[in-house]
């Protein structure tokens, strides 16, 4: 082997050194591809697995954590959750369409390859402004490639977030969050046991696609890009559909002992956890391999990434009912080899070995390294703001109207009305509110899901933004009446090879688990996505969030929306004077400056107590929590979808009318209430020592919001509405 | 009474559908594979929404080739009842047992959204239990939901009191701005000459319970069950 | 072995939405002189088959019964050795 | 007027999982002697313009732009007077 031979594969000398000491001998080139795609970042999490361990993983509710395909949540009844949220973003900067729908194809499979059927599907999408034609490429392509999955495979996309700014220009976030439903003593593990068992691969046949994907994802994207590109790897909905529909027709019938989709470094990938789980090894004929193409050699039919495949381990008894089940489905379905004793992956070809590798070099003893962590300087400008600096707001309507046209805040029907939402018909809550609710069959029970993270404020301040991404997800679950369980997280970062992001990166980490921590809500698993960056600029650093909730009882769902005119409007929780990283600092003085408003998670857990109650008790006829835009924003959404206006009034109490309008303190929840309902609601928020203002009523075809008795705010919803709701469609056409 | 729910590769809202009997009609119901060739023992058959084969080539033109289909013809050519719903309707028209085509909607987009429906004719046996005057509130979600016929067919299926619905306003007004997917005449379901299949692309096993949202959807599920029971006596 | 490129559009009269987009962006993009975009299906269909009658025969039929949709599409075909 | 007329099919070596899908439904209705089924797109532009080169040029650079998806497609045309 030549320096180049590794080096070209992205691997160091050190890394190099290391496998030849595991093998003690040097690898040949099939291995080498092994070596390299397995130690990827992508596959190894060799700069975060340090940092990962240090999050709370563990709950009442907690079936299975972080190690297998997804995590898993018991909901009662019998019943279990398995969900997980994957990232596929250096795809879809590339092909936007397919690698979006793959991403998705990717995260569905995570799911039924535990055993659960796939109910529901988000996504968190991050662009570039709209203003700038590649993007709205990107934007629309990305988001035709989930519908023309999801829509095909018939999973409802009930929900996600889509953020717009310029960090994200040269390289878009997409990352995808599927949830499954399961009973909980049916739940399948990708392990590999039984010495003699057969090893079987089914699902579409192989073919030369991304081969180098995984090496590809852990790379900063570069001018070649393009050219980098290994074959696009195109989803097929319609064989996932057909595979989903035999996996789980096998799994519930008969006996699997070990199951694993095949995603990032395909086979090998599969092939050595499988292994290096269940603590055996695997002799594998890659003659036996259905390829799609002539010709494939050993190392492109290891590590080609083609889509829709599995790999499962059986009892020999078993082995003619899967060839049975999916040749009755119309899908392949091959012994590619045997369990074996020795902890060794041996691979064959034309009757030779080809590769012989201990499974355990390949995962649990790929290097961990600890990269170094320095605060980045930005942060020394950044922090500093100087509100007395900045003049007060004068025109109150011209700025909410401005804040309603920014496209992160602006209506996304555009976005969601492409997903089919509804399939399954158990859509209780649709897109739209702060959280999907969904009906569970059978029983009486819900679940809500979101997606969420506010990235400026992790730029601004990594710990504390990443708290409040959990917070907020949180805060949206009960705004749905749902209590909230458990989290899966995408961390999406730049280089941890810079210090100054790794230091972003062990913050939002550390940020989290305290969240986590305080909320009750563990993490169950995610993944990290490194190297967004393209020229100089890295992202902002992106941890999405995806956190799922419970009702007990669905009837108990609530949205955001006034239901009638007449209610009062309640807001809960405490208004400082905080516009540090704020969406009208952004939109109305162009800064990107100050930290992120303060989280006391005492509050926040208050807060929420609050209104969880208050909800079950039937006391509210409407729950949205504050975010980007504060107040004022809030206000106005709670009036569009029925058309029912309101009119409140504030008091600055010392205040500046700006943040008092538009400031994003946090653990703030606005709700309306019947008025016989009132004191009962105002007697809930005492007793949890949770401040509640009564602003006002709704009703009227405007908002209108006075302060200190002088009318700031008069708008007619029609314009209001208007205004939001053609933002993004505007820009896109 | 009792309905059978096809099932071909690919088919994805069966379960909507057989749910939808089983669950809130409270009737039996059964899941047709598509390699049957044989449908025999049941009162009504739902060809279900969603995507079958993948969508691909067009909705509904390699579903029509299943087994299945030749015995879902003959049942609706002894007067059975069949149903067509997104996916459902476009399989119809794709083996000829109802008129016209649907193609790609004019906005390029798949939509899922609510659609408020006129109801044309309340004469058949999927509509009798429908209030002349009301509007249907039942959500579409497609991306080739545009209806075609050409101009001779159009008038015919006029005539015969074919078009079954047609997208309106919430008030019920057949307007342009009311139509989501560039379907000629607005029309969003027909049915064959003597009025026992019936496609329709705006799904109705979506808005049969209060609890999604509509529970208009139902009345059409209602209507099948009183024909049944007079035809029965 | 005969390879068939099918050809598929559709029929004038029915509206497309597909082309008249593209044509939009075209202009949008500062082409002038575009006077018509329409947009359809390529289907290349490679048969084990040398009789060109016969293919011809066959690919018409496949073309009916299951490649194109006769109420709104129309075709055209060539046949070509490989 | 020149009209292309542009035929664009998936690179080889790119999954095509709708030619797939078409094949084994003709194969299920019995055409036995189908070896592939490739799907793709088939756009006509008609161009007011005489001048083959130019066209010829034109005709590229909005396939390039627009048209095509160079990642995974590729794609021929011809130029014919109309
Ligand atoms: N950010 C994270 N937080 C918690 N667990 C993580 C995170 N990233 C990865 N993991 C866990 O590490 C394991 C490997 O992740 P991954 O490689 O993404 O799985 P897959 O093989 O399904 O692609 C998974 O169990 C995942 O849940
Ligand atoms: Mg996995």
């Amino acid at each position: 082997m030549k320096e180049q031979d590794w080096r070209s594969l992205g691997l160091t000398d050190e890394e190099y050194q290391m496998i030849t000491k595991s093998l003690g001998r040097e690898p040949n080139q099939v291995e080498l591809g092994m070596f390299a795609v397995m130690w990827s970042e992508h596959c190894s999490y060799k700069h975060s697995k340090a940092v990962l361990r240090t999050f709370p993983t563990e709950g009442e509710r907690v079936l299975q954590g972080p190690g297998e395909n997804a995590g898993i949540v018991d909901i009662g009844d019998g019943l279990a959750v398995c969900f997980k949220i994957e990232s596929h973003n250096h795809p879809s900067a590339v092909e936007p369409y397919q690698g979006a729908a793959t991403g998705l194809g990717g995260i569905i499979r995570d799911i039924f390859t535990m055993g659960a059927r796939p109910i529901a599907a988000l996504n968190s999408l991050r662009f570039g402004p709209l203003e700038d034609a590649r993007v709205r490429h990107l934007c629309r392509e990305v988001v035709a490639g989930i519908a023309g999955y999801g829509n095909t495979i018939g999973i409802p996309t009930v929900g996600g977030e889509i953020y717009f700014d310029p960090s994200y220009r040269g390289n878009p976030l997409v990352n995808a969050f599927c949830i499954g439903l399961l009973e909980k003593d049916k739940i399948k593990l990708g392990k590999a046991s039984g010495v003699g068992n057969p090893v079987l691969l089914v699902g579409a046949r192989t073919g030369r696609d991304g081969i180098h994907g995984a090496a590809f994802a852990s790379e900063e994207l570069g001018d070649d890009a393009e050219q980098k590109v290994p074959t696009i790897q195109v989803g097929d909905p319609f064989m996932e559909k057909l595979l989903l529909e035999a996996c789980l027709e096998l799994i519930n019938n008969h006996e699997i002992l070990g199951i694993q989709d095949l995603g990032a470094a395909g086979l090998t990938c599969a092939l050595s956890e499988m292994a290096s789980r269940g603590g055996t090894g695997l002799e594998i004929d890659l003659d036996k391999v259905p390829c799609r193409e002539e010709g494939m050699t050993a190392y492109e039919i290891l590590l080609a990434e083609s889509q829709e495949r599995m790999l499962m381990v059986v009892a020999p008894e078993q082995e003619a009912a899967v060839h049975e089940i999916f040749a009755r489905w119309g899908l392949n379905s091959a012994t590619i080899g045997r369990v074996a004793a020795d902890c060794i992956l041996r691979i064959w070809k034309n009757g030779a070995v080809v590769a012989e590798v201990p499974a355990d070099s390949l995962t649990e003893e790929a290097p961990v390294y600890h990269p170094a962590s320095v605060k980045p300087a930005y942060l020394e400008t950044t922090s500093v703001l100087d509100l007395e600096q900045i003049p007060d707001v004068t025109d109150a309507n011209q700025a909410l109207l401005k804040l309603l046209a920014v496209p992160s805040i602006s209506s996304k029907e555009w976005v969601w009305q492409q997903y089919d939402y509804l399939a399954r018909t158990c859509t209780v809550v649709r897109p739209g509110s702060d959280a999907a609710v969904l009906r569970i069959r059978g029983t009486k029970k819900g679940l809500a899901l979101t997606t969420d993270c506010n990235s400026r404020y992790v730029y601004l301040d990594p710990y504390t933004g990443a708290q409040i991404a959990v917070a907020e997800a949180a805060r949206n679950l009960v705004c749905s009446g749902a209590e909230p369980l458990a989290i899966t997280d995408c961390l999406n970062f730049g280089s941890p090879e810079k210090p100054e992001i790794f230091w972003q990166f062990r913050q939002a980490v550390e940020g989290m688990s305290a969240a986590c921590r305080a909320l009750k809500t563990p993490v169950t698993g995610g993944n990290v996505s490194f190297y967004n960056e393209s020229g100089e600029e890295a992202i902002y650093p992106t941890p999405t969030v995806g956190m799922v909730g419970l009702l007990e009882d669905v009837e108990q769902h609530c949205t955001q929306s006034f239901k009638a005119p007449g209610d009062y409007v309640v807001l809960l929780g405490e208004t400082f004077n905080e516009l540090g990283g704020s969406e009208y600092l952004a939109t109305c003085h162009q800064l990107v400056k100050g930290l992120p408003p303060r989280l006391d998670l005492a509050k926040e857990c208050a807060v929420q107590k609050t209104v969880l109650t208050a909800i079950r008790q039937g006391l509210l006829h409407s729950a949205h929590d504050l975010s980007e835009g504060g107040l004022a924003v809030a206000l106005a959404e709670c009036c569009f979808e029925h058309e029912i206006g309101a009119k409140v009034e504030l008091a600055t109490h010392g205040l500046r009318l700006d943040s008092l309008l538009f400031g994003e303190s946090q653990s703030r929840i606005l709700v309306s209430v019947p008025a016989e309902k009132l004191q009962a609601l105002l007697q809930l928020a005492a007793d949890n020592q949770v401040p509640a203002f009564t602003l006002g009523k709704t009703g009227g075809e405007r908002l209108q919001i006075q302060v200190d008795g002088q009318m700031q705010i008069a708008l007619p919803l029609a314009e209001a509405k208007a205004t939001w709701r053609e933002a993004i469609p505007c820009l896109l056409k | 009474m009792k309905y059978g729910v096809v099932v071909f590769p690919g088919s994805t809202c069966d379960v909507d559908a057989y749910s939808l009997v089983k669950d809130v009609l409270k009737q039996s119901v059964e899941y047709i594979w598509h390699q049957e060739e044989k449908v025999t023992g049941f009162d009504c058959l739902i060809l279900p929404a969603g995507a079958s084969f993948g969508d691909y080539l067009r909705c509904g033109a390699l579903a029509r080739f299943s087994p299945v289909m030749k015995a879902v013809a003959d049942f609706a050519r002894q007067g059975g009842l069949v149903l067509g719903l997104g996916n459902g309707f476009q399989i119809l028209t794709e083996a000829g047992l109802l008129p016209g085509a649907l193609y790609r909607n004019t906005s390029l987009q798949f939509r899922c959204q609510d659609s408020y429906l006129k109801v044309e004719n309340c004469d058949t046996p999927f509509t009798r239990e429908i209030p002349p005057e009301q509007v249907l509130k039942i959500p579409i979600a497609h991306g080739q939901g545009n209806y075609y016929a050409d101009p001779e067919t159009l008038r015919q299926l006029k005539a015969n009191g074919q078009i079954i619905f047609r997208y309106a306003t919430a008030e019920g007004e057949v307007t342009p701005a009311a139509n989501p997917n560039g379907s000629v005449d607005n029309i969003a379901g027909v049915c064959n000459e003597s009025k026992n299949v019936l496609g329709m692309m705006p799904l109705p096993e979506r808005a049969s319970e209060a609890l999604l949202g509509s529970a208009d959807g139902k009345l059409i599920f209602t209507s099948i069950l009183k024909y049944w029971e007079e035809c029965r006596l | 072995m005969l390879k068939a490129e099918i050809k598929v559009l559709l029929k004038q009269g029915v509206l497309d939405p597909q082309g008249q987009a593209a044509e939009k962006s075209l202009s949008a993009l500062g082409y002038q002189n575009i006077n018509q975009v329409r947009i359809g299906k390529y289907l290349e269909v490679t048969l084990n088959e040398k009789d060109r009658t016969a293919a011809e025969a066959q690919v018409r039929e496949m073309c009916t019964r299951l490649l194109t949709n006769a109420v709104i599409e129309d075709y055209t075909f060539e046949l070509v050795e490989v």
